[in-house]
Protein backbone atom coordinates (compact mmCIF):
# COMPACT_ATOMS: atom_id res chain seq x y z
CA UNK A 1 0.00 0.00 0.00
CA UNK A 2 0.96 3.56 -0.08
CA UNK A 3 0.60 5.63 3.15
CA UNK A 4 -0.05 8.92 3.19
CA UNK A 5 0.32 11.62 5.70
CA UNK A 6 0.57 15.54 6.54
CA UNK A 7 2.56 16.97 9.20
CA UNK A 8 4.55 19.85 10.94
CA UNK A 9 7.50 17.59 11.60
CA UNK A 10 10.52 16.77 9.87
CA UNK A 11 10.37 13.60 8.09
CA UNK A 12 13.89 11.02 7.67
CA UNK A 13 13.84 9.73 4.13
CA UNK A 14 16.06 6.96 5.26
CA UNK A 15 13.63 5.73 7.94
CA UNK A 16 10.65 6.01 5.21
CA UNK A 17 12.49 3.90 2.45
CA UNK A 18 13.72 1.66 5.08
CA UNK A 19 10.49 1.43 5.66
CA UNK A 20 9.36 0.46 2.51
CA UNK A 21 12.42 -2.30 1.54
CA UNK A 22 13.02 -3.80 5.55
CA UNK A 23 13.13 -7.41 5.44
CA UNK A 24 11.63 -7.91 1.95
CA UNK A 25 13.73 -9.44 -1.63
CA UNK A 26 10.85 -8.91 -4.10
CA UNK A 27 11.42 -5.17 -4.45
CA UNK A 28 14.06 -4.18 -7.19
CA UNK A 29 13.32 -0.46 -7.93
CA UNK A 30 12.87 2.60 -5.12
CA UNK A 31 12.54 6.17 -6.28
CA UNK A 32 12.24 9.00 -3.94
CA UNK A 33 11.34 12.52 -4.45
CA UNK A 34 12.02 15.11 -2.34
CA UNK A 35 11.57 18.94 -2.73
CA UNK A 36 13.33 21.70 -0.64
CA UNK A 37 12.33 25.39 0.31
CA UNK A 38 14.35 27.30 -2.15
CA UNK A 39 15.38 30.60 -0.91
CA UNK A 40 14.65 32.24 -4.06
CA UNK A 41 14.76 36.10 -4.30
CA UNK A 42 15.08 36.97 -0.60
CA UNK A 43 12.89 34.25 0.87
CA UNK A 44 13.14 34.04 4.49
CA UNK A 45 10.28 31.02 4.93
CA UNK A 46 7.28 29.03 3.64
CA UNK A 47 4.64 29.34 5.44
CA UNK A 48 2.32 26.04 4.25
CA UNK A 49 -1.63 25.94 4.84
CA UNK A 50 -3.92 22.91 4.04
CA UNK A 51 -7.38 21.88 4.48
CA UNK A 52 -7.09 18.77 6.31
CA UNK A 53 -10.36 16.76 5.96
CA UNK A 54 -9.52 17.45 2.12
CA UNK A 55 -6.07 16.23 2.07
CA UNK A 56 -6.79 13.09 3.95
CA UNK A 57 -9.44 12.06 1.97
CA UNK A 58 -8.24 13.00 -1.48
CA UNK A 59 -4.22 11.80 -0.87
CA UNK A 60 -6.11 8.12 -0.10
CA UNK A 61 -7.85 8.22 -3.21
CA UNK A 62 -4.59 9.18 -5.19
CA UNK A 63 -2.40 6.52 -3.78
CA UNK A 64 -5.31 4.28 -4.42
CA UNK A 65 -5.19 5.27 -8.24
CA UNK A 66 -1.30 4.89 -8.24
CA UNK A 67 -1.84 1.46 -6.90
CA UNK A 68 -3.90 0.62 -9.48
CA UNK A 69 -1.82 1.64 -12.63
CA UNK A 70 0.84 0.26 -11.67
CA UNK A 71 2.56 -3.15 -10.06
CA UNK A 72 3.81 -1.61 -7.21
CA UNK A 73 5.04 -2.82 -3.68
CA UNK A 74 4.48 -0.01 -1.43
CA UNK A 75 4.91 4.24 -1.22
CA UNK A 76 4.82 6.70 1.20
CA UNK A 77 3.63 10.51 0.74
CA UNK A 78 4.81 12.94 3.66
CA UNK A 79 3.91 16.61 3.04
CA UNK A 80 4.63 18.93 5.65
CA UNK A 81 2.46 22.45 7.09
CA UNK A 82 3.83 25.19 8.89
CA UNK A 83 6.49 27.40 8.42
CA UNK A 84 9.61 25.95 6.52
CA UNK A 85 13.42 27.61 6.45
CA UNK A 86 15.06 27.70 3.14
CA UNK A 87 16.82 24.18 2.55
CA UNK A 88 14.41 22.20 4.55
CA UNK A 89 12.08 19.16 2.84
CA UNK A 90 8.41 20.29 2.29
CA UNK A 91 7.55 16.54 0.67
CA UNK A 92 8.75 13.10 0.05
CA UNK A 93 7.06 10.72 -2.39
CA UNK A 94 8.93 7.49 -2.03
CA UNK A 95 7.67 4.34 -4.71
CA UNK A 96 9.39 0.93 -4.33
CA UNK A 97 8.39 -1.27 -7.15
CA UNK A 98 10.22 -4.42 -8.98
CA UNK A 99 11.08 -2.80 -11.85
CA UNK A 100 12.43 1.10 -12.04
CA UNK A 101 9.63 2.06 -14.87
CA UNK A 102 6.64 1.43 -12.86
CA UNK A 103 8.84 2.96 -9.74
CA UNK A 104 9.87 6.30 -11.59
CA UNK A 105 6.31 7.26 -13.46
CA UNK A 106 4.43 6.75 -10.08
CA UNK A 107 6.68 8.39 -8.12
CA UNK A 108 5.98 11.32 -10.74
CA UNK A 109 2.16 11.04 -11.22
CA UNK A 110 1.90 11.08 -7.37
CA UNK A 111 3.84 14.70 -7.60
CA UNK A 112 2.25 16.12 -10.27
CA UNK A 113 -0.76 15.20 -8.72
CA UNK A 114 0.34 16.81 -5.29
CA UNK A 115 1.46 20.10 -7.08
CA UNK A 116 -1.80 20.41 -8.25
CA UNK A 117 -4.95 18.57 -6.43
CA UNK A 118 -3.58 18.50 -3.10
CA UNK A 119 -5.19 21.40 -0.89
CA UNK A 120 -1.99 22.76 0.09
CA UNK A 121 -1.19 26.30 -0.27
CA UNK A 122 2.19 28.15 0.02
CA UNK A 123 3.05 31.66 1.42
CA UNK A 124 6.24 33.16 0.68
CA UNK A 125 7.80 35.39 3.62
CA UNK A 126 10.37 37.94 2.45
CA UNK A 127 11.61 39.85 6.24
CA UNK A 128 8.03 41.43 6.61
CA UNK A 129 6.65 40.93 3.57
CA UNK A 130 4.28 37.93 2.86
CA UNK A 131 3.13 36.57 -0.35
CA UNK A 132 0.72 34.02 -1.69
CA UNK A 133 2.20 31.84 -4.21
CA UNK A 134 0.65 31.67 -7.39
CA UNK A 135 -0.38 28.67 -9.53
CA UNK A 136 1.70 27.71 -12.16
CA UNK A 137 0.47 26.80 -15.55
CA UNK A 138 3.58 24.10 -16.05
CA UNK A 139 2.12 22.07 -12.82
CA UNK A 140 -1.18 21.97 -15.11
CA UNK A 141 0.25 20.81 -18.66
CA UNK A 142 2.59 18.36 -16.52
CA UNK A 143 -0.63 16.79 -14.58
CA UNK A 144 -2.47 16.44 -17.96
CA UNK A 145 -0.23 14.13 -19.21
CA UNK A 146 -1.29 11.53 -16.87
CA UNK A 147 -5.25 12.05 -18.10
CA UNK A 148 -6.84 10.61 -21.26
CA UNK A 149 -6.17 12.66 -24.06
CA UNK A 150 -4.55 14.75 -21.82
CA UNK A 151 -1.29 14.79 -23.90
CA UNK A 152 1.40 11.90 -23.98
CA UNK A 153 1.98 9.37 -20.99
CA UNK B 1 -30.18 24.33 4.42
CA UNK B 2 -27.36 24.56 6.80
CA UNK B 3 -23.86 24.45 5.16
CA UNK B 4 -20.60 24.70 7.13
CA UNK B 5 -18.28 26.96 5.13
CA UNK B 6 -14.86 26.98 4.83
CA UNK B 7 -11.90 29.24 3.39
CA UNK B 8 -8.48 29.13 3.12
CA UNK B 9 -5.33 30.94 1.46
CA UNK B 10 -6.17 34.88 0.49
CA UNK B 11 -9.74 33.67 0.33
CA UNK B 12 -9.66 33.09 3.95
CA UNK B 13 -7.68 36.42 4.30
CA UNK B 14 -10.40 38.43 2.23
CA UNK B 15 -13.26 37.19 4.01
CA UNK B 16 -11.31 37.71 7.59
CA UNK B 17 -12.66 34.35 8.75
CA UNK B 18 -11.81 31.12 8.69
CA UNK B 19 -15.08 29.69 8.21
CA UNK B 20 -18.90 29.70 8.99
CA UNK B 21 -21.95 27.77 9.74
CA UNK B 22 -24.59 29.46 7.41
CA UNK B 23 -28.08 28.69 6.67
CA UNK B 24 -28.41 29.00 2.86
CA UNK B 25 -32.00 29.69 1.26
CA UNK B 26 -33.59 27.07 -1.12
CA UNK B 27 -33.74 27.76 -4.69
CA UNK B 28 -29.89 27.94 -5.18
CA UNK B 29 -29.63 25.27 -8.26
CA UNK B 30 -25.73 25.32 -9.10
CA UNK B 31 -22.38 26.22 -7.20
CA UNK B 32 -22.15 28.95 -8.86
CA UNK B 33 -25.25 30.33 -7.74
CA UNK B 34 -24.06 29.40 -4.13
CA UNK B 35 -20.90 31.86 -4.46
CA UNK B 36 -23.27 34.60 -5.71
CA UNK B 37 -25.74 34.28 -2.97
CA UNK B 38 -22.66 34.38 -0.22
CA UNK B 39 -20.78 37.40 -2.27
CA UNK B 40 -23.55 39.30 -0.84
CA UNK B 41 -22.98 39.13 2.58
CA UNK B 42 -20.25 41.28 3.39
CA UNK B 43 -17.84 43.49 1.35
CA UNK B 44 -15.16 40.68 2.50
CA UNK B 45 -16.76 38.02 0.83
CA UNK B 46 -17.47 40.09 -2.23
CA UNK B 47 -13.89 41.16 -2.51
CA UNK B 48 -13.10 37.19 -1.81
CA UNK B 49 -15.48 36.03 -4.63
CA UNK B 50 -14.96 38.51 -7.00
CA UNK B 51 -12.82 36.54 -9.90
CA UNK B 52 -14.81 33.24 -10.06
CA UNK B 53 -11.77 32.05 -12.14
CA UNK B 54 -9.12 32.97 -9.07
CA UNK B 55 -11.04 30.25 -6.85
CA UNK B 56 -11.91 26.79 -6.50
CA UNK B 57 -14.61 25.28 -4.65
CA UNK B 58 -14.66 21.87 -3.17
CA UNK B 59 -18.19 20.07 -2.24
CA UNK B 60 -17.77 17.60 1.01
CA UNK B 61 -13.71 17.43 0.25
CA UNK B 62 -14.52 16.89 -3.64
CA UNK B 63 -13.29 19.52 -6.59
CA UNK B 64 -16.32 20.94 -7.97
CA UNK B 65 -17.00 22.54 -11.46
CA UNK B 66 -18.99 25.99 -10.91
CA UNK B 67 -22.09 24.43 -12.76
CA UNK B 68 -22.04 21.42 -10.66
CA UNK B 69 -26.01 21.45 -9.27
CA UNK B 70 -25.02 22.12 -5.21
CA UNK B 71 -27.63 19.44 -3.90
CA UNK B 72 -27.26 18.74 0.13
CA UNK B 73 -23.56 19.22 0.81
CA UNK B 74 -22.40 19.43 4.53
CA UNK B 75 -19.03 21.20 3.67
CA UNK B 76 -18.28 23.80 1.38
CA UNK B 77 -14.63 24.80 1.04
CA UNK B 78 -13.36 27.69 -1.34
CA UNK B 79 -9.74 28.84 -2.04
CA UNK B 80 -7.74 29.61 -4.75
CA UNK B 81 -5.83 27.13 -6.70
CA UNK B 82 -3.90 25.10 -5.06
CA UNK B 83 -0.19 24.76 -4.73
CA UNK B 84 1.24 21.82 -2.84
CA UNK B 85 4.08 19.64 -3.38
CA UNK C 1 29.22 18.00 -11.02
CA UNK C 2 28.09 14.24 -10.31
CA UNK C 3 30.19 12.49 -9.11
CA UNK C 4 30.40 8.99 -9.96
CA UNK C 5 32.10 6.14 -8.35
CA UNK C 6 32.36 2.01 -8.06
CA UNK C 7 32.36 -0.30 -4.33
CA UNK C 8 32.39 -2.85 -3.38
CA UNK C 9 30.61 -1.86 -0.26
CA UNK C 10 26.90 -0.88 0.64
CA UNK C 11 26.34 2.75 0.56
CA UNK C 12 24.79 5.17 2.44
CA UNK C 13 21.35 6.71 0.44
CA UNK C 14 20.47 9.26 3.15
CA UNK C 15 24.61 10.31 3.29
CA UNK C 16 24.89 11.02 -0.77
CA UNK C 17 22.07 12.75 -0.69
CA UNK C 18 22.48 14.91 2.64
CA UNK C 19 25.89 15.48 0.59
CA UNK C 20 23.99 16.71 -2.35
CA UNK C 21 21.64 19.30 -0.49
CA UNK C 22 24.01 20.24 2.99
CA UNK C 23 23.76 23.98 3.57
CA UNK C 24 22.23 24.43 -0.08
CA UNK C 25 18.85 26.69 -0.38
CA UNK C 26 18.88 26.68 -4.19
CA UNK C 27 17.76 23.20 -4.40
CA UNK C 28 14.20 22.20 -4.57
CA UNK C 29 13.83 18.71 -5.90
CA UNK C 30 16.03 15.61 -5.63
CA UNK C 31 15.30 12.46 -7.27
CA UNK C 32 16.90 9.23 -6.22
CA UNK C 33 16.64 5.76 -7.36
CA UNK C 34 18.03 2.70 -5.89
CA UNK C 35 18.15 -0.58 -7.29
CA UNK C 36 18.02 -3.61 -5.29
CA UNK C 37 18.36 -7.26 -5.44
CA UNK C 38 15.51 -9.64 -5.94
CA UNK C 39 15.37 -13.06 -5.21
CA UNK C 40 13.53 -13.79 -8.30
CA UNK C 41 13.47 -17.67 -8.85
CA UNK C 42 15.50 -18.58 -5.92
CA UNK C 43 17.94 -16.57 -6.29
CA UNK C 44 20.38 -16.74 -3.39
CA UNK C 45 22.71 -14.18 -4.32
CA UNK C 46 23.34 -11.72 -7.62
CA UNK C 47 27.60 -11.27 -8.57
CA UNK C 48 28.62 -8.32 -10.23
CA UNK C 49 31.80 -7.69 -12.19
CA UNK C 50 32.94 -4.89 -14.09
CA UNK C 51 35.48 -3.56 -16.28
CA UNK C 52 37.14 -0.90 -13.84
CA UNK C 53 38.96 1.28 -16.46
CA UNK C 54 36.27 1.56 -18.97
CA UNK C 55 33.25 2.06 -15.83
CA UNK C 56 35.15 5.27 -14.78
CA UNK C 57 35.62 6.91 -17.88
CA UNK C 58 32.60 6.43 -19.12
CA UNK C 59 30.75 7.33 -16.24
CA UNK C 60 32.60 10.39 -16.26
CA UNK C 61 31.50 10.85 -20.00
CA UNK C 62 27.95 10.13 -19.19
CA UNK C 63 27.54 12.28 -16.06
CA UNK C 64 29.31 15.13 -18.03
CA UNK C 65 26.27 14.76 -20.49
CA UNK C 66 23.37 14.63 -18.20
CA UNK C 67 25.36 17.64 -16.75
CA UNK C 68 24.68 19.42 -20.15
CA UNK C 69 21.30 18.03 -20.93
CA UNK C 70 19.57 19.73 -17.81
CA UNK C 71 19.93 22.56 -15.40
CA UNK C 72 21.35 20.49 -12.78
CA UNK C 73 22.36 21.09 -9.03
CA UNK C 74 24.19 18.22 -8.47
CA UNK C 75 24.09 14.61 -8.54
CA UNK C 76 26.22 11.21 -7.13
CA UNK C 77 25.84 7.43 -8.97
CA UNK C 78 27.11 4.58 -6.83
CA UNK C 79 27.14 1.38 -8.75
CA UNK C 80 28.60 -2.08 -6.22
CA UNK C 81 30.21 -4.68 -7.11
CA UNK C 82 30.99 -8.29 -6.01
CA UNK C 83 28.68 -10.60 -4.15
CA UNK C 84 25.27 -9.41 -3.17
CA UNK C 85 22.49 -11.15 -1.24
CA UNK C 86 18.70 -10.34 -2.19
CA UNK C 87 17.14 -6.90 -0.51
CA UNK C 88 20.99 -5.24 -0.28
CA UNK C 89 21.52 -2.37 -2.47
CA UNK C 90 23.14 -2.66 -5.49
CA UNK C 91 22.91 0.72 -7.76
CA UNK C 92 22.18 4.59 -6.40
CA UNK C 93 21.24 7.67 -8.83
CA UNK C 94 20.73 10.81 -7.07
CA UNK C 95 19.71 14.14 -8.61
CA UNK C 96 19.18 17.79 -7.21
CA UNK C 97 17.68 20.21 -9.17
CA UNK C 98 16.05 23.60 -8.80
CA UNK C 99 12.38 21.87 -10.20
CA UNK C 100 11.65 18.05 -10.52
CA UNK C 101 10.94 18.02 -13.92
CA UNK C 102 14.86 18.64 -14.80
CA UNK C 103 15.68 15.86 -11.52
CA UNK C 104 13.15 12.86 -12.71
CA UNK C 105 14.85 12.99 -16.16
CA UNK C 106 18.13 13.04 -15.64
CA UNK C 107 17.70 10.23 -12.74
CA UNK C 108 15.98 8.21 -15.62
CA UNK C 109 18.23 9.19 -18.09
CA UNK C 110 21.42 7.96 -15.84
CA UNK C 111 19.51 4.63 -15.01
CA UNK C 112 18.97 3.48 -18.51
CA UNK C 113 22.39 4.38 -19.21
CA UNK C 114 23.61 2.47 -16.62
CA UNK C 115 21.67 -0.29 -17.72
CA UNK C 116 22.86 -0.22 -21.61
CA UNK C 117 26.21 0.89 -21.58
CA UNK C 118 28.23 0.56 -18.20
CA UNK C 119 30.24 -2.11 -18.56
CA UNK C 120 28.78 -4.27 -16.01
CA UNK C 121 28.03 -7.94 -15.56
CA UNK C 122 25.26 -9.59 -13.16
CA UNK C 123 25.61 -13.48 -12.61
CA UNK C 124 22.77 -15.28 -10.64
CA UNK C 125 23.80 -17.67 -8.11
CA UNK C 126 21.22 -20.06 -6.91
CA UNK C 127 22.90 -22.79 -4.17
CA UNK C 128 25.82 -23.94 -6.86
CA UNK C 129 23.94 -22.68 -10.28
CA UNK C 130 25.52 -19.64 -11.64
CA UNK C 131 23.95 -18.08 -14.74
CA UNK C 132 25.45 -14.98 -16.30
CA UNK C 133 22.37 -12.39 -17.04
CA UNK C 134 20.85 -11.73 -20.39
CA UNK C 135 20.33 -8.09 -21.68
CA UNK C 136 16.83 -6.78 -21.88
CA UNK C 137 15.34 -5.34 -25.28
CA UNK C 138 13.06 -3.24 -23.04
CA UNK C 139 16.59 -1.61 -21.42
CA UNK C 140 17.67 -1.09 -24.82
CA UNK C 141 14.25 0.58 -25.57
CA UNK C 142 14.00 2.45 -22.73
CA UNK C 143 18.08 3.96 -23.06
CA UNK C 144 16.82 5.26 -26.78
CA UNK C 145 14.25 7.17 -25.99
CA UNK C 146 16.62 9.64 -25.11
CA UNK C 147 19.01 9.51 -28.75
CA UNK C 148 17.57 11.90 -31.68
CA UNK C 149 15.09 9.65 -33.60
CA UNK C 150 15.22 6.82 -30.65
CA UNK C 151 11.46 7.63 -29.72
CA UNK C 152 9.69 10.04 -27.69
CA UNK C 153 11.40 11.55 -24.93
CA UNK D 1 51.36 -4.55 -32.82
CA UNK D 2 51.35 -5.43 -29.17
CA UNK D 3 47.98 -5.31 -27.63
CA UNK D 4 46.67 -5.85 -24.22
CA UNK D 5 43.18 -8.36 -24.17
CA UNK D 6 40.95 -8.00 -21.53
CA UNK D 7 37.63 -10.37 -21.23
CA UNK D 8 34.88 -10.19 -18.99
CA UNK D 9 31.56 -12.26 -17.76
CA UNK D 10 31.57 -15.48 -19.98
CA UNK D 11 33.94 -14.43 -22.59
CA UNK D 12 36.40 -14.61 -19.82
CA UNK D 13 34.78 -18.44 -18.88
CA UNK D 14 35.15 -19.70 -22.36
CA UNK D 15 38.37 -18.48 -23.44
CA UNK D 16 39.94 -19.16 -19.84
CA UNK D 17 41.70 -16.24 -18.39
CA UNK D 18 40.97 -12.71 -17.63
CA UNK D 19 43.08 -11.26 -20.53
CA UNK D 20 46.63 -11.68 -22.40
CA UNK D 21 48.78 -9.11 -24.06
CA UNK D 22 49.13 -10.42 -27.72
CA UNK D 23 51.36 -9.37 -31.00
CA UNK D 24 49.02 -8.92 -33.13
CA UNK D 25 49.97 -10.05 -37.03
CA UNK D 26 49.67 -6.45 -39.71
CA UNK D 27 47.38 -6.25 -42.11
CA UNK D 28 44.16 -6.30 -39.91
CA UNK D 29 41.79 -3.85 -41.19
CA UNK D 30 39.41 -4.04 -38.78
CA UNK D 31 37.62 -5.26 -35.25
CA UNK D 32 35.97 -8.30 -37.22
CA UNK D 33 39.56 -9.06 -38.45
CA UNK D 34 40.79 -9.04 -35.13
CA UNK D 35 38.68 -11.41 -33.89
CA UNK D 36 38.79 -13.37 -36.92
CA UNK D 37 41.88 -13.92 -36.24
CA UNK D 38 41.71 -14.17 -32.32
CA UNK D 39 39.14 -16.72 -32.90
CA UNK D 40 42.08 -18.81 -34.37
CA UNK D 41 44.41 -19.35 -31.23
CA UNK D 42 42.38 -21.48 -29.55
CA UNK D 43 39.17 -23.41 -29.33
CA UNK D 44 38.40 -21.38 -25.98
CA UNK D 45 38.94 -18.07 -28.28
CA UNK D 46 36.79 -20.17 -31.20
CA UNK D 47 34.07 -20.94 -28.57
CA UNK D 48 33.90 -17.54 -27.50
CA UNK D 49 33.47 -15.79 -30.42
CA UNK D 50 31.30 -18.01 -32.06
CA UNK D 51 28.49 -15.52 -32.12
CA UNK D 52 29.43 -12.22 -33.07
CA UNK D 53 25.89 -10.73 -32.43
CA UNK D 54 26.70 -11.86 -28.60
CA UNK D 55 29.34 -9.96 -28.23
CA UNK D 56 30.41 -6.52 -27.66
CA UNK D 57 33.93 -5.21 -28.25
CA UNK D 58 35.38 -1.60 -26.48
CA UNK D 59 38.75 -0.30 -28.14
CA UNK D 60 40.96 2.21 -25.44
CA UNK D 61 37.60 1.79 -23.07
CA UNK D 62 35.03 3.04 -26.19
CA UNK D 63 32.51 0.69 -27.87
CA UNK D 64 33.13 0.03 -31.26
CA UNK D 65 30.61 -1.24 -33.81
CA UNK D 66 32.38 -4.52 -35.62
CA UNK D 67 33.25 -2.43 -38.99
CA UNK D 68 34.99 0.12 -37.14
CA UNK D 69 38.95 0.40 -38.60
CA UNK D 70 41.06 -1.41 -36.01
CA UNK D 71 43.85 1.44 -35.93
CA UNK D 72 46.60 1.22 -32.74
CA UNK D 73 44.73 0.39 -30.13
CA UNK D 74 46.51 -0.05 -26.26
CA UNK D 75 43.66 -1.99 -25.09
CA UNK D 76 41.22 -4.17 -26.58
CA UNK D 77 37.97 -5.68 -24.30
CA UNK D 78 35.37 -7.95 -25.38
CA UNK D 79 32.62 -8.98 -23.16
CA UNK D 80 28.71 -9.93 -23.68
CA UNK D 81 26.07 -7.16 -23.40
CA UNK D 82 26.68 -5.12 -20.05
CA UNK D 83 23.74 -5.91 -17.77
CA UNK D 84 24.54 -3.38 -14.61
CA UNK D 85 22.26 -1.10 -13.11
Amino acid sequence: MIAARVQAAAFDMAAETARLTGGRSDIGAVVTFTGHVRADDGLTALLIEHYPAMTQRQMMAIAAEAWGRWPLLGGSIVHRHGRLLPGEAIVLVAIASAHRGAAFAAAEFLMDWLKTRAPFWKQEERGDRLHWVAAKATDDAAAARWTAGGGTT
Amino acid sequence: MTIEFVYFAWVRERIGIGGETLDVPAGLATVTDLLDWLATRSPGHAAALADRGAIRVAVDQDFVMPDAPLGTPAEIAIFPPVTGG
